[in-house]
């Protein structure tokens, strides 16, 4: 069964030997530890993901980064630079293709070939495993800023291990936050114990001194989350990464849309998350927060994008988020060309720079909305240790599959998926089917009231119609979905 | 009453378009066979034999469509439903495309109906209709 | 001398006959009042500016227009009609010409010929002077929004009686806006006079049953001009445009930059507004406000530019602005093409439309901004009355003679040109240099202080350097202008 | 200490770049005439002839400096100062247009130096000094 514990070394070891064998890359000997250890700690302090973080969060000023990745090496260098120069990204990322997040190893290198042969990526990442730490290690040595890789990759033993051999500082992912969304299924109790083991190694390079930066994947589905279930999620698997011993992470929040419970989110994110650290006793644990630019579907047109960039990054700066993960004008449309993506980093960069010295003011509507996130996250919170008997990690796998934490849209098979979110009168999410989560009655009532309240207004019911009108709204330039067809409508409206 | 069986082909995992499509021909009075995300060309047309469906929606998101749904119709035709109609939509390549081009790619692979990112479903069922012959 | 009085009709009529004979186009049969009248009420009641308005005021959603205008007949039908359609505004503009505004119509005349024959429009803006009442008419009755004329003319008579007649429904201008930041040596008795005949006309049309809708020119030099001035002008011209007969007024304000001083400048000028003209008895006057996107040098980056774009329009939508004037990603190179004007509206639309049901919450810091600007402009009002011996026109002319009321960078010689602008800490303006502005001494004091704040952290003294890195500052990506040479700053930092 | 005339030709009142201009170039040891905004031709060229200045920098922001500026090389010269040096900077043309282009239509025009939007001012001063052989 799984536990909330400390890797044992050996058993560590043990493991490590079999996943370095699970493709041909795992057998580099750039992958022993002693070679590992002098590459990290090579790298400049302004190349390292962990040390540039601290220096932002003390600057005020919301950092940038995007996401990119592509195929074949080369190009994927010079993606990344032309972010670097032309789009003034803070931070970098290397998107790893979904072949290899499903460790379909064989599958990328036919998809590297083929990328080749039409002189197109074929992918719609860069395939880190098969071009091994050498191929890593060429990317971080062409760049003058930290490297981090995102991804969305249940099993990512042996990717992490060559990304951080390769100099790469920072890694994206989680237990849950890499499986509900990414998977349909997989096992939680498997992912849990496989970003453990990714974890428990960031531990290892801390105990040699390298502080490396891990980051729990913050908007899940990227649809109509409630920020106390994301906030959840992100907090679970702080305190999971803590107990191997990561000392500096990133939590993460994707916009929601309205603006005081997207800087509310901020805020309690950063507040709780440090709360709960301290409250287990991980006193050492430095905490950033990530605000991730609309995560949902994006409207077709490139100027609307580009306005909805805009709005998200004075959302991100305005809640002091420490870094924020662009989108770009193509979003609606595939993974953007070079320019685009560093159209969207310098429209972000605009923003960001532009109100590093402001924040929004504190106001009762505020204060009430972080007041109702924190009760519901500790809702959720309790219950999840209540069901593990104390062990944060039983306690997940039991929530999941209970239904007291649920995600709503996700893929995957432990998700419950009885959940149904929508906006109230004033964009702000709220949820209208509860299933089985772990909210007490006075929190449901407050959402259940919020959502009357717009049901009245538009002159319909509440119910999933409302959800589906919400999760097109935003790609159609409004934010609370209208009833599409009049039968919808009561009469007397 | 047609039954169409629909899903996400693939190492894709973008679910919210499926969930939506499925509520939606479902409200529309078709019999829908949902394989969900994740689904293999095998999943697809194993749920076709197994309802005798009239038509394939293969979603694509994630990028790979292009080398995910080659040979589909060929395997449709081995595993002897060759005349099922084959849509595929979502974002069936990798980055924004020339559609025209895209279209006749995947035509080409024998698909019946190609989308374009962000159509909205209801005017695929305007197709649906005229090529199920209701 | 000047008075602030509802100019005698007899005397309006005479002078009305010298005008019409200041170019060949005034002799036109359209310009009898009947048919004037006629055409006027023809507009139907959504192409009227002024009823539009009073919908938009309560849909809380922030209307969008952009400027444009070109010097051939044909192509400036063309470009308006793109940008109803491609670019959804709605409300239109034409942007007048800068030889029409200075009145040389033969200047314009060869400018139409000279685009004509160059195939590219020579002039900054459409001469609708030349085109006369039939070109008017036809730019209006091409399309599906209501058409304001946007200009900047000292003496817009002729111009005025022009657009009404051809069915245009609403003016912007005043006259101390368009003299003081438009005009070098025009003196502000005769702009107010001119205006005033501006204004009685649209009092005389509105004794007719027609609304027409005025707004006086908010953002003035659009460079860093703190709200309390920009306000006292749009109120001062609000009162005198009310005084002739007018009840439909917008008033505007240029965005500074700080998100709270913004919204409590959008938020005050309504409430001034509105303050005042009840105060003097104007009690069916409908106030509406717009917000201009930022005024000043914007950065040469086109993404960087619809940044900045998306961020104006957040700050608009928060503060509730009746409408908005957009800008384009071509904004510091030159007029836009009409596809560069449509991606600045559209990136606008997005985000006011996302916005609408939402608004900045009050809070102490938005509260203490508003009461600043309160207070500021109440000084300056009362000071312009006082000088005036209660009559508001007199007293303007006194005003500014004295640096009472005091414009910076304006090119006027009628204004004192002796104050200073600067930001403070977070960005707020704030004055550096008062010279004789009506601020008492508690006021002036909050001002130094916030400024000697600012000149503490960045090690450096309070000067006209520190004005000159914050006109720089936002065209180079920051809003606090930092200090540029190291010599300016002190040893001990 | 040499002179510069300054100023805004034409019916443009755009004043905040020149009056950052005349700050600055005072600062650097120019003798600084500024004819200020609204100045046509002759305004400039009769302040040049006063001061016998060394160089003329036109400021054009509006658009309209194509029209504004036409002749001027030629009425320098019929005023007896040919030789004066002819700057013109702002954002001379109407619309965003090849800088390259407008370049060369305003060295036809008899300008020394063309400046596109934005210039730094500082930039243009390494330029006076090696026009001027400072
Ligand atoms: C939400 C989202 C996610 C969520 C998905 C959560 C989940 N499990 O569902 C998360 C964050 C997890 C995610 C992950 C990834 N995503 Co994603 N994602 C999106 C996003 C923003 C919205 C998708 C969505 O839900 N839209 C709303 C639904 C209702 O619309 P829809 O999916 O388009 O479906 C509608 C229509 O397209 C149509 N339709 C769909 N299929 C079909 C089929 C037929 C026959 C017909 C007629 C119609 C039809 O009807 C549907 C209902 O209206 C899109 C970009 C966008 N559209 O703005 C990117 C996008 C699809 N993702 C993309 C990518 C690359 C990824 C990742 C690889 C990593 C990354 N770069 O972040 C991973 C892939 C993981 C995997 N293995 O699949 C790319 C695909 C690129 C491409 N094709 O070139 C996109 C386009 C973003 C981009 N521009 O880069 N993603
Ligand atoms: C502020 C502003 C105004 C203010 C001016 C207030 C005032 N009286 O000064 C107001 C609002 C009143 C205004 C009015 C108009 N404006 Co205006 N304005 C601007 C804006 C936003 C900033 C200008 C500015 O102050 N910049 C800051 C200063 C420090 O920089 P600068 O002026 O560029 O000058 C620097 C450099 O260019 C250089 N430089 C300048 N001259 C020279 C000369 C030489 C020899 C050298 C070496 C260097 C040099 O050094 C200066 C100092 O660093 C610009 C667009 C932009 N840049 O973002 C438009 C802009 C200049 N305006 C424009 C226009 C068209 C107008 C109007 C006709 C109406 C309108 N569309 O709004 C009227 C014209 C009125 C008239 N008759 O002149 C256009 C010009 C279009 C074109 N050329 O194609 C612009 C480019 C906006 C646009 N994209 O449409 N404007």
């Amino acid at each position: 069964m799984i536990e909330n514990k400390k890797l044992d070394w050996d058993y560590f070891l043990k493991k490590r030997a079999q996943i370095l064998r699970q493709w041909e890359t795992g057998s580099s000997p750039l992958l022993d530890f002693e070679s590992a250890i002098e590459t990290l700690k090579n790298i400049p302090e302004d190349k390292n993901f962990a040390l540039k973080l601290r220096k932002a969060k003390a600057s005020g000023e919301t950092m940038i980064q995007p996401r990119a990745g592509v195929a074949v090496l080369d190009e994927h260098i010079a993606l990344l630079k032309y972010l670097q120069e032309v789009g003034e990204a803070d931070f970098l990322p290397s998107t790893i293709d979904s072949y290899t997040r499903q460790n379909r190893y064989q599958n990328a290198l036919d998809g590297i070939k083929e990328s080749e042969k039409m002189g197109r990526s074929m992918l719609n990442g860069f395939p880190a495993v098969n071009y091994g730490v050498e191929g890593c290690k060429k990317v971080i040595d062409a760049l003058n800023v930290p490297l981090q890789a995102r991804h969305g990759t249940p099993d990512a033993r042996l990717l992490t291990e060559i990304i951080h051999a390769a100099g790469w500082t920072s890694n994206e992912g989680g237990g849950i936050s890499y499986n509900i969304p990414y998977a349909k299924s997989i096992g939680l109790e498997d992912t849990i114990r496989y970003w453990q083991y990714c974890d428990r190694l960031v531990g290892f390079y801390a105990e040699q001194g390298i502080e490396l930066n891990r980051e729990p994947y913050g908007p899940l589905t990227g649809t109509l989350v409630p920020p106390s279930i994301s906030h959840t999620v992100a907090i679970i698997e702080a305190l999971l990464a803590a107990e191997q011993g990561v000392k500096n992470i990133t939590v993460g929040y994707g916009q929601g849309g309205n603006i005081v419970q997207d800087v509310a989110a901020l805020q309690t994110l950063d507040e709780l998350t440090n709360y709960y650290l301290k409250l287990f006793g991980y006193n050492d644990v430095f905490v950033t927060t990530v605000f991730h630019q609309w995560m949902g579907g994006f409207p077709a047109d490139e100027a609307k994008s580009v306005g909805l960039i805009g709005l998200a990054s004075t959302v991100a700066a305005l809640g002091k988020a420490t870094k924020m993960i662009t989108k770009s004008p193509h979003e609606s449309q595939g993974v953007p060309t070079k320019e685009a993506n560093a159209e969207g980093l310098r429209a972000s960069k605009m923003v960001t720079r532009l109100l590093k010295e402001q924040s929004m003011p504190s106001s009762t509507e505020l204060s009430t909305e972080k007041e109702l996130i924190k009760k519901e996250v500790n809702n959720l919170i309790y219950a999840t240790l209540n069901v593990g008997k104390g062990d944060l990690a039983k306690g997940v796998v039991k929530a999941f599959e209970m239904g007291l934490i649920d995600i709503p849209f996700a893929p995957s098979e432990m998700n419950a998926g009885k959940i149904l979110p929508a906006r109230d009168i004033d964009g702000k999410i709220r949820i209208l089917e509860f299933g089985n989560l772990a909210f007490d009655q006075e929190i449901k009532a407050l959402h259940k009231k919020a959502l009357e309240k717009r049901a009245e207004v538009e002159g319909r019911k509440v119910s999933f119609q409302m959800t589906i009108d919400d999760v097109y709204a935003v790609s159609q330039g409004v934010l609370v979905g209208k009833p599409r067809r009049k039968d919808e409508q009561n009469e007397n409206h | 009453m047609k039954t169409i069986v629909i899903g996400v082909i693939g190492a894709d995992v973008h679910a919210v378009g499926n969930k939506i499509i499925e509520h939606v021909l479902t409200e529309q009075g078709y019999n829908v066979v949902n394989v969900g995300v994740l689904s293999t060309q095998e999943d697809f047309i194993h749920a076709a034999i197994e309802t005798d469906a009239d038509a394939i929606m293969v979603s694509s998101l994630y990028g790979h469509g292009e080398i995910d749904c080659k040979y589909m119709r060929e395997n449709c035709v081995e595993a002897g439903i060759g005349k099922v109609k084959l849509y595929v939509g979502g974002n069936i390549v990798v980055g924004k495309q020339d559609f025209k081009e895209v279209e006749q790619r995947f035509k080409k692979m024998g698909f019946d109906r190609v989308y374009p990112p962000g159509t909205n479903i209801e005017d695929a069922i305007a197709h649906l209709r005229e090529d199920l012959g209701e």
